[in-house]
């Protein structure tokens, strides 16, 4: 039985077709699809697939000008090396809304917009094998590179992409999701849609990402009209921070070396060379971050007994 | 009870099930396992658990201690009522948990030594005690607050809002309606950071969310998991993983305590089967140990003080060298022990989770990360910072690859018309994450 | 001279007449004006003013059940421990407030409203001896209870309260503020009467302090209509921490004696009291903290030249 | 130029002032001292310092590099204007500075693969040529604005949010305008930590703001900072005296060096009086110490690096030897020091103030901290939290109350009808400040 590779699967070393993710150096990554007689540009030169085949997942292996690893793809991987149509909602994101969504394997959850298919991915992963995702997008572009992406990632089978605009159209379900997410400029109108698209006899969870307080407000007032409960508005600033080696000096040593980070080895007043005591600290950086992506605005639609 | 509303077996409620229970505007969120003629005690608010066996999960109304589902057409058709262009004029202010942000607006508050009543307040002062009347009688939140307003003489037309402000606050403070729901993670997560942080090693369900995200955990995945969450993060890495894969858990003594929030998910069989419990004496010692006989847990006074947590092990240990239940369930935990150790063993581990509280990460990287998988991924929370500046240098001299330590600011807004602000206090407390991953440095 | 008390006065040991800050323990101080005769009632017990007069600034007395630190007054000690008649500026926003404004000795500057006189006080230190103050309020037991502390601290000279509707009726003073503090349900309603206020040939700033967005949106319109620049909206939360003895050990150590916190001293394998190492760290505390106080919106006027 | 506007002397820009010049809707802010025939830039924008001299300060409109004061009416004026009832069919992408936030709505943004330009698009692109042929004929920036607004075809009724936002838009791009501002303390803390934050030890502007309120710095107090914030803290404190009291500032070497804030604050000699500078070799000694004669600064390479700081103190050591007028400065620094070091020997200091980069607190506190009136305060500010708990410790063990840590996050709103929200991305760097109270245990 010949398997589709997939995101999903954990064999030890990498066969032809997987999707690798090619970590350059931190923050760079590159996503590719292994395939004989291919060859990978980047920062450190070329990297013929022929000598990816084979290998261990988390292998370092060397360019022409330097090395890589090889990486096995996750949801978050991907969402850092994704090739961006849209701008797209970030791993920190995700998380929450997988969360905020209760996702897990055997849900069906209806999800618009597309757009890079960061979260469609992250949802996928989720509720696979048993679960099933209809995603919706206005734009054919989208959806149909997302579809491709989910035929190569092993993904298909779970998933379902339409063109369509829910706000006016609705979801291509009803009565049958557990959760629906939204990610369009006018939440408010795709919210009566959303709660149709809800399974009746089980209920489910709507998440709705905006980035303005404005759209917030309308689509609060269009879930309680929904009838949608447990209304509930947060909003998610995640902090990067990064590891350095910390100057610390006393006064005295201030008046005579100034605050010049010192060399590796200084000498004491015996001539001796002393090891300086590095002490690491955390320091937010970098200095400028996101502060802001949206909010999120979650809600019950509790089940309905026959 | 209604015999005509017959919803199926699968989504009503049962008896010995654990439940989540919270009032609609409620700050409370409790846990309980529901047993026969027990009473349940949220806010206040009183009834029976026999009241709510075999209704559907969801919205009820207390009234003389029984539980009467509420259908959410009710609830929109309230709204409706609310958006009638009448309102009052009362003032603005809300009710809030502190005394310090009592009054949402600081200019709104009355000087204690100043503090003529209001007309307003006086005729509001003189309702109570009808209010306290007609609860004796068992009336309603509901009907109770139909009432009041009826009655309001200052109930004029002003804006839509205002007027629905006024009834949210009415509703608040005379509701009687309780929500019941199934378990979820993020509702235990909720429910026990609330209850006390500290036993949860202040993890929030936004930074927990974060971690199952960056550990990658999916049907299938095996992944290895210490915690001092409360079994918060095991429960919630078996529900991810559906019925495939493993959740190793390594665990103090003998059996795995200390994990309500395991045991209050009322997981099926084939979510259970994921749980491989993995003795840190077996890690330790690199090997399976056999069970000493009449030897209890080692800390005893570390159980679960959960009212509703029946899963007592201790019990279990003094039953077992007599009863043939217990030997075979020996033998099952020593089965999903030889399981974990396995994956262990073989390198089969996709992810690492540590949840710390106390127990220096190091010391766990140092038995699992040279045991882990290539790419696999490590995720590591704790409530102090330098705990993790630490780990973050031991795994950077190790071929550990994208080591990021971060941390997030997770706030609810308070959306109401003209009102809208971030609540004005809040739980803040919460921790740290390390992630990174292990690969092959040649 | 007979020199009236002052918070401005910085002698070395307390007169009759001085408020002091009585520091009862963490987050309990009690002010107290010292009058012989009086006697101070408190948790620790009786302590008779007498024993008070003629010490030093910031020495410790003992009451009847438990002793007190005698402090100098500050701004910052005066909002933590002032009659709160009002809901009140903690320090926090206050700091941020005088440096919005630019506060200097010297200045000019208009507030609305009073309250309990928190920021008054702040505002009043920072701008004397040669400054003014006027707030407003439209509550006639909040201004003539600020007018009897400004008396009490010495800063009467720098101060006037008036009783004024200042959304209705403007400010006390027109075109001779360097700056314009509202801190009123309807900011917009009063900023018109605020760039009259202030000095026409030095310009001045203008600060709005709103608990809600719906406010901020209209106050900024408002400003922009009037003539203001530079109008940014900035919202401050603070974070108290702790310093706790943070408890870490090792999977051995919390597999033979738990989590439970180790007593001061343990012994090893040998039988030797072994001192624990204590390592302080760092924790949010208490653990629900205040995460909003309002958004403080600034903007400048400029000069008009003549 | 400008014969008939006499502005008061006292509210004119003078030729030597050090001055803060910014875009109205910029994101920069630069600390320049304006010298005749200077060219002064700021975001792409440039003119000649001359065009400004004898003028009041505020706002500019530039057109070929010279400077025209705006006046608020006609900016109100314009705002009118805005508000009629026409906008914009356009889309709703604003400029902002990073890549990742380039679009306010993420929906928005359009697929670099499928660009297919809008027809208002297309007709913008045609525009340009012509904008940048009337940009060269000298044309005003708000004269394009105006222009553009007409031609544009799709400037058709909406809302008038849209519209004014499209003119915002518009103005933002093509502006000339500068404003050219006094400094001040906010001002300045604003431009430095913008310019590099690590010079300034990460110390932002709010956290500034919080040290002199919990310092107590007012109008004759005495107080002792140490810092390694470019000035910036002593700047603040000389500022907040104004004219009486002490700044009594601790520096490195000969001469106090690095201080660009101070300078900058153009001060009059008033509050300049307040400014007593210390040797740390003074203090480590425990007495004042001659001035060695032909030595220089230590550390040479630590000048600031501020294109207009123009107080370079290593050639006013090297005249000091030959000059009469260097011997009376030398004189005066004699006897501000004595000052200073007298405050501090008679125990007249009524805080410290420490806003460290690299030294570690605790090194000033042991000289400082016993010197200090009892009931002054202590404030110290450092980027790295861990060196905050050391000194909170050493504290503890001494007679020092009401000791906190805290931190504060401040953060920037975009208001705009539609479109409220945090600023999408923002400098966050900042550090932590502890606070306590001496006080005289018995």
């Amino acid at each position: 039985m010949a398997v589709e590779p997939s995101f999903m699967e954990y064999e030890e070393r990498i066969k032809e077709g997987d999707t690798v993710i090619v970590y350059v150096t931190f923050g760079q990554m590159v996503p590719t699809v292994v395939k004989r007689g291919q060859t990978l540009m980047m920062k450190y030169g070329a990297l013929r697939h022929e000598f990816i085949i084979g290998k261990k997942w988390g292998q370092r292996l060397s360019a022409t000008a330097g090395y890589v690893y090889i990486l096995r793809p996750t949801s978050d991987l991907w969402t850092r090396s994704l090739p961006r149509r849209t701008q797209i909602l970030y791993t920190a994101d995700c998380a929450e809304i997988l969360s905020l969504l209760d996702a897990k394997p055997g849900m069906v959850i209806c999800e618009s917009g597309t757009g890079s298919g960061s979260l469609s991915h992250a949802i996928a992963l989720t509720i696979a094998p048993s679960g099933h995702l209809y995603t919706h997008d206005i734009d054919e572009t989208r959806t149909s590179k997302v579809l491709e992406e989910f035929k190569l990632h092993g993904l298909s089978s779970v998933t379902t992409a339409v063109v369509r605009n829910v706000c006016t159209s609705g979801f291509h379900v009803e009565n049958s999701a557990d959760g629906v997410f939204l990610d369009v400029p006018a939440p408010w109108e795709a919210i009566p849609f959303a709660a149709k698209s809800i399974s009746k006899t089980r209920g489910g969870r709507l998440v709705s990402f905006s980035p303005c307080l404005e759209q917030v407000q309308r689509a609060c007032l269009a879930m309680a009209a929904a009838g949608f409960v447990s209304i509930e508005t947060i909003e998610l600033v995640p902090e990067q921070k990064k590891i350095v080696s910390q100057h610390k000096q006393t006064l005295e040593e201030f008046e005579t070396m100034g605050d010049a980070y010192p060399k590796e080895r200084k000498r004491n007043a015996n001539g001796e060379v002393v090891e300086t005591a590095r002490v690491s600290t955390a320091i937010v950086y970098p200095y400028s971050q996101p502060t802001h992506t949206g909010y999120l605005t979650h809600a019950t639609l509790l089940a309905v007994p026959e | 009870m209604e015999p005509d509303a017959v919803p199926s077996t699968a989504s009503v409620i049962r008896s010995g099930e654990y439940l989540i229970v919270q009032k609609p505007d409620g700050e409370q969120s409790r846990v309980v396992r529901f047993t026969p003629k027990q009473k349940i005690l949220i806010e206040k608010l009183k009834f029976s658990a026999d009241s709510v066996f075999g209704k559907p999960y969801g919205l009820f109304e207390v009234s003389n201690n029984q539980c009467t589902p509420m259908s959410v057409d009710r609830l929109i058709e309230e709204l409706h009522q609310q958006e009638a262009p009448v309102a009052t004029s009362l003032g603005d202010s809300e009710t809030t948990t502190s005394e310090v942000t009592d009054s949402i607006d600081p200019r709104l508050v009355i000087a204690p030594s100043a503090l003529k009543l209001e007309p307003e307040q006086k005729r509001q002062k003189l309702e109570m005690d009808a209010v306290l009347e007609m609860k004796k009688q068992g009336i309603s939140g509901q009907e109770l607050v139909a009432k009041l307003v009826q009655g309001s003489a200052s109930f004029q037309t002003r804006t839509v809002f205002s007027q629905s402000k006024y009834i949210k606050r009415k509703a608040k403070k005379h509701n009687d309606r309780v929500l019941i729901l199934r378990p979820t993670i993020r509702l235990l997560a909720k429910a026990y950071y609330l209850k006390d942080p500290d036993r949860l090693a202040m993890l929030r369900a936004d930074q927990l969310a974060l971690m199952l995200q960056m550990a990658g955990v999916h049907h299938g995945k095996n992944i290895i998991v210490f915690e001092q969450t409360l079994g918060l993060i095991t429960s919630a890495v078996m529900e991810r993983l559906g019925g495939k894969g493993a959740c190793v858990h390594i665990h103090r003594g003998a059996v795995a305590q200390s994990i309500p929030c395991v045991h209050s998910m009322n997981y099926s069989e084939s979510t259970l089967s994921t749980f491989l419990p993995v003795r840190i004496k077996c890690l330790l010692a690199g090997s399976q140990l056999p069970y000493d006989t009449n030897r209890r847990p080692v800390n005893e006074e570390d159980g679960e003080d959960n009212e509703n947590d029946e899963a007592d092990k201790k019990n279990i240990d003094k039953l077992e060298d007599q009863d043939q239940e217990a030997l075979s369930r020996r033998n099952d935990r020593l089965d999903r022990e030889k399981q974990g150790l396995d994956i262990i063993s073989e390198e089969r581990a996709h992810s690492l989770i540590i949840g710390s509280r106390t127990v220096d990460p190091i010391s766990i990287l140092e038995l699992m990360f040279p045991k882990l998988a290539p790419s696999s991924s490590i995720v590591i929370y704790s409530p102090h910072q330098n705990v993790l500046i630490s780990a973050y240098e031991w795994l950077s001299k190790r071929p550990a690859i994208n080591l990021m330590l971060s941390d997030q600011m997770c706030r609810v807004m308070q959306v109401l018309p003209d009102r809208t602000h971030p609540l004005m206090a809040q739980y803040v407390a919460g921790g740290h994450v390390l992630t990174g991953i292990k690969v092959i440095d040649q």
